[in-house]
């Protein structure tokens, strides 16, 4: 896959309107996320926070998905796992980092919510809390908002499989089909809700059930970003043409346990988590990229320092970073005068 | 002042609403060309089309789930509960959603959503006809809640809850949507969120309410002041939360005596709050043991005639019940 | 189709596996059905009872549901307009005309609940509530109980096409499919939820909506009462093979106004009505015992005054019955001593 | 007699109560191979198998409502939510099925079920890992809500909601399940569904409260009696519904000044029906208004070190209460 067919493999993201610049952005964006990532259980581990959920080897895709939509006029409603997803909508390690040691710097939610969590009025990214599948229906909800106003606007929201059990997930559906509005539904199906195997979920493939709900449903391999990227482009053309919304599950797998609060090996085996991990999408991307012409060494090598350099300074800033006081920890239960 | 009905206030309300701004709309079951179980949205679709008077599917998460997302997005959503008993299904877009999305972004993220829910029985609705939800929402900060038991009320609470930055749940009593009629002008105006209100002015008893058992209280006192000289303080709380604490105060001094009454079961309502916040700061101010009339404990009024009889407030149970502490 | 054809049509029911006794039963309990049904119309009209919700043209495919069940096995979790199916399982008219006085022997709830919320442990009928929806995962509920237990029970669970659109048909039909539950749910697609026509309601068909879950989903002509039973039953016989659940959609038509409370012209034509009307299944049903021999004008005669006198009888008791005292109605909210 | 942590308490009730009836099964998320994220349920599976410890798909409205219909048909289902903060999906079924199963059918059917939720934080959890939703389901008749602070309770109080025929919400605190060791038996015992205790005797002033907090009392009791001569008495409620109402009187009428304390927030707790009750019955045995010490109406607590520590209740500011109260 790698060395035959590289002349053809070449023209696969021009061919789909992706610049060379493009692509490579999309690379270090992926990158930077799992870096980031590796950051975070880091610092768990040494005991400098508490709490790391982790996204690796989703990041490709997530990256895929935030390329593929208009960051000046779109919504996205990430979940729990999306650093690769913010990443590419503008938030930066330093904010991630600010979020992971709960400081008032953090633009999430000042150090409140756990990491993961994210919010961003300035980066059109919608706050998100952590009973799951609530976002289904906001961003239906930010779909017809859009259509209401007649703004070019589409709504993304991402959810887990396990997630697209819950009630929400159908009603949110269900009520956006009705309406044919400018949302995407993306489940990143990684097999797993914390200890629950897929078959333990449901018995139903997720994309299918769009189908009850009158619009499309699309499966795709998340080891494969750029497929990611044009199931996700059509999806937003479709929408924005007012041709409804469109349910896309990225099949991927969780390598990580749940979080760093879980033992994963409680419930399967590591061979099995290392044969999913030899599927990383990344060193594939990275081989697309020089393959094409794209990619050298010597970049990969600039590359890396960079982000290690940005990552250690952000870790240094974060962990710096003052808390919020206990006095404004209380505020803005309402508006405040002048709000 | 023109006297209009209870229902027809809220349903100025909306209408008023939606014509001084665009980003008002209403969405619910049956609201569009029904215009509402009740007929409170009744002209409202005629009026300002299918996008602003939106036909839900019948998936109450989802008709507050999706009106939070539309506020988020700089909508002001006005989403109908059927009956409040059906507004269950959305407790956790409400109570993990709309209530905490101001706080857990800092303040960078606002709800500004009206949830309009019908409360109460006497309708011969039954168990789920007829509920008082109010405890359920009222232990949750990050909401506020109001209950009005008269048409000016209802109109200029509903005017102050679509414009407010924050969620608001609108308790309309069902039983006053044709009951109630007073005197409502036609110019703007609204009743601040947060205030309650003297009904009636009184010096040997304070009655402290909300919504439909207010009125049993009035046509009580009246009689109480005609045949035994007893003259009732009647505060309508008029919001559940947050609570107006000055006003329930300074009412409580005025008399030394009080009677909380509302329709919602004893335990865990509203009153016992009042009676809590009475008994922490005006402790000494008191003449007699603070008294609750409520519905009883249980889990809902049957539909038989006299069982909805036995489980109501009415004039009579009020009366007596105002009258054994008056004479305490 | 009531001419042509009858040789082979009078094969029909007993091609299913019914004698002639069982669907001349049926088709007198559709007809009981219907008559108390107007007669509850009457007395709402008369001033006599302040309620009441029909199931007209529904009841042919009610009844074949029932006859195609297990009454002494099975679990039944009817909603409001169910008077077919409950009549099919026992219940009698007197016990429904006690429900719609609301008067203390009322079998279902003691004149507490409001008419077609339906119950009683003797007919292993379930209790039933006004919010829509929640008996789903009541019935995977009871249909997980048979499992464990290894009893050979199915559960059925009735809702309307409106009610399918809440979170709890999602989460009860999916907790089924992975667990592979005999539990059948129907929905009784009516084509209305009050005023709200089915396309307002969902752009998808219902009956698809099973593939998200990984079981069958049969759509059916709720005008075919014999195509109903043949569907039930199979999937009942599934149910019991442990081969898990089935979803049905029967197509039906609500002629009358949502309730007695409902004016249905204010959102439809009466034209529309009057069309579906004329595909009542009820004459057609009769048309084909007759052209079966199995049917006369004479014992249609008999029929008819025969329901009359057992439904004016209920009507007067029922009407004459005692409410249930004030004390007694505070009753039960928890056990009693020695329950 | 052993001394165990509260957790293990738990998972010997469910295990006993397994072996002893097999009608009980427990169900929820990850309940099963991982044995529940806290690790409650650890072992029920490899002892009692797939079918008695079932892993639910993520969906808590379908757990209530699935082991609702399951404990209808005469199974006593043990469902499990993740996390309290989790439950509110389910509250249609608990609040409209659950709680009034048996009074809608006239005692026909009845739902034997219990929903046990770990409350409360400290562990760094923030806004949704340490809420205590109490107040939610408080005001609902047909339920009942046990909330245990000690293992022995904790055992007791599962084994009595087991072998309820009615809804019990068991509300275990999860800064308890490691934290809290004390003596329980060997042998098969219940404690009392609605029946509060006393913990500490004392003349001086009474603490009634719940769960965790009763533990910074008892410590700031033990400190306030060695420093100060004061002598707190305490009594933890233990059950939230039915309330011990007799137990609070004569835990009022101990000392005539009471301080009430929990950890969910003030408006709408638990402590507004206990001071409401005092106010009722006991108001001229008071000396002192009825203090609460709760959490501050907030949404729910940040995840920020300093930010918890300011939301929750903690021994220093107990025992200033207490202190404060004393000396009034
Ligand atoms: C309503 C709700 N119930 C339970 C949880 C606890 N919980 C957090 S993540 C998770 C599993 C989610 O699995 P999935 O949706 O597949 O996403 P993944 O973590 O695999 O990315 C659970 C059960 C929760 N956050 N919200
Ligand atoms: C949760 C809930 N929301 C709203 C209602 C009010 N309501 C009663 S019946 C009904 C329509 C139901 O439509 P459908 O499911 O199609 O059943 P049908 O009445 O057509 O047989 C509505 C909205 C309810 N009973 N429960
Ligand atoms: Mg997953
Ligand atoms: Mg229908």
């Amino acid at each position: 896959m790698k060395q035959a067919g590289s002349v053809q493999q070449k023209l696969r993201h021009s061919e789909l309107g992706l610049s060379d610049e493009r692509v490579i952005s999309m690379y270090k964006t992926m990158m930077l996320a799992r870096r980031f990532d590796e950051r975070g259980q880091l610092l768990q581990r040494a005991g400098k926070v508490n709490f790391h959920v982790s996204g690796i080897t989703q990041e490709p895709s997530q990256v895929a998905m935030g390329f593929a939509m208009d960051r000046e006029k779109d919504w996205f409603l990430p979940y729990y796992r999306d650093y690769g997803f913010v990443l590419s909508l503008g938030m930066t390690v330093r904010d991630l980092l600010l979020s992971i040691f709960a400081k008032e710097e953090d633009p999430n939610s000042a150090g409140r919510q756990m990491p993961g969590h994210f919010g961003s009025k300035r980066l059109r990214i919608v706050t998100g809390s952590s009973p799951v599948t609530t976002q289904v229906p906001h961003a239906t909800g930010f779909a017809l908002a859009a259509k209401m106003r007649g703004e070019p606007s589409v709504a993304i929201v991402t959810f887990g499989d396990g997630s697209s059990n819950q009630g929400d997930f159908h009603e949110g559906c269900n009520f956006a089909g009705v309406h044919q509005l400018p949302v995407i539904f993306v489940c990143e199906n990684n097999q797993y809700a914390i200890s629950m195997r897929y078959e333990q979920q449901t018995r139903g493939r997720i994309c299918d059930r769009a189908l009850g709900y009158g619009f499309p449903g699309i499966r795709v391999d998340g080891n494969d970003p750029l497929e990611v990227y044009r199931v996700v482009k059509e999806a937003r053309e479709r929408a924005v043409a007012g041709q409804g919304p469109t349910l896309i599950e990225i099949m991927t797998y969780r390598v990580t346990a749940h979080s760093t609060s879980d033992n994963d090996l409680a419930y399967r085996t590591k061979e099995e988590v290392e044969f999913h991990k030899s599927k990383d999408a990344l060193p594939v991307f990275r081989q697309y990229l020089t393959d094409a012409g794209l990619w050298s060494e010597e970049e990969e090598a600039t590359l890396q320092s960079e982000i290690r350099s940005t990552i250690d300074e952000a870790n240094e800033y974060a962990e710096r970073a003052p808390f919020q006081s206990p006095e404004d920890s209380v505020r803005y239960v309402y508006a405040e005068e002048g709000n | 002042m023109p006297v209009i009905e209870y229902i027809e206030a809220i349903r100025l309300a909306m209408h008023e609403e939606m014509e001084r701004d665009g980003d008002v709309f209403v969405m619910g079951e049956d609201v569009g060309l029904k215009g509402g179980v009740f007929g409170t949205t009744k002209g409202l679709q005629q009026q300002f089309g299918q996008q602003r008077s939106i036909d839900a599917p019948l998936a109450e998460s989802a008709i507050a789930g999706v009106a939070i997302g539309a506020a988020m997005a700089g909508m002001k959503p006005i989403a109908e509960m059927q009956y409040s008993d059906f507004m269950f299904p959305a407790t956790n877009q409400i109570i993990s959603e709309a209530a905490k999305i101001r706080y857990r972004s800092n303040n960078d993220w606002n709800c500004p959503l009206v949830i309009r829910a019908p409360i109460g029985g006497g309708v011969f609705g039954g168990l789920y006809h007829s509920q008082c939800p109010e405890s359920v929402f009222f232990g949750t900060p990050g909401l506020k809640i109001v209950a009005p038991a008269t048409a000016y009320d209802a109109k200029g609470l509903l005017k102050a809850a679509i414009r407010d930055p924050d969620p608001v749940l609108f308790f309309e009593n069902k039983k006053c949507y044709r009951l109630i009629m007073d005197e409502v002008p036609d110019e703007d105006y609204v009743v601040p969120i947060g205030k309650s209100n003297v009904m009636r002015e009184g010096s040997d008893l304070t009655i402290i309410g909300y919504s439909m058992p207010l009125h049993f209280a009035m046509q009580a006192a009246e009689e109480l002041s005609r045949d035994e000289g007893i003259e009732a303080h009647i505060l309508d709380l008029r919001t559940l939360q947050p609570l107006d604490q000055e006003g329930i105060l300074e009412a409580v001094v005025k008399t030394g005596k009080v009677l909380i009454i509302h329709e919602d079961n004893k335990t865990g309502g509203i009153g016992a709050e009042v009676s809590a916040i009475i008994a922490e700061h005006l402790l000494y101010d008191l003449d007699a043991p603070i008294r609750r009339l409520c519905g009883p404990d249980v889990p809902a009024m049957p539909i038989n005639p006299p069982g909805e009889k036995h489980f109501l407030l009415n004039k009579d149970k009020v009366k007596a019940a105002m009258l054994e502490l008056a004479r305490y």
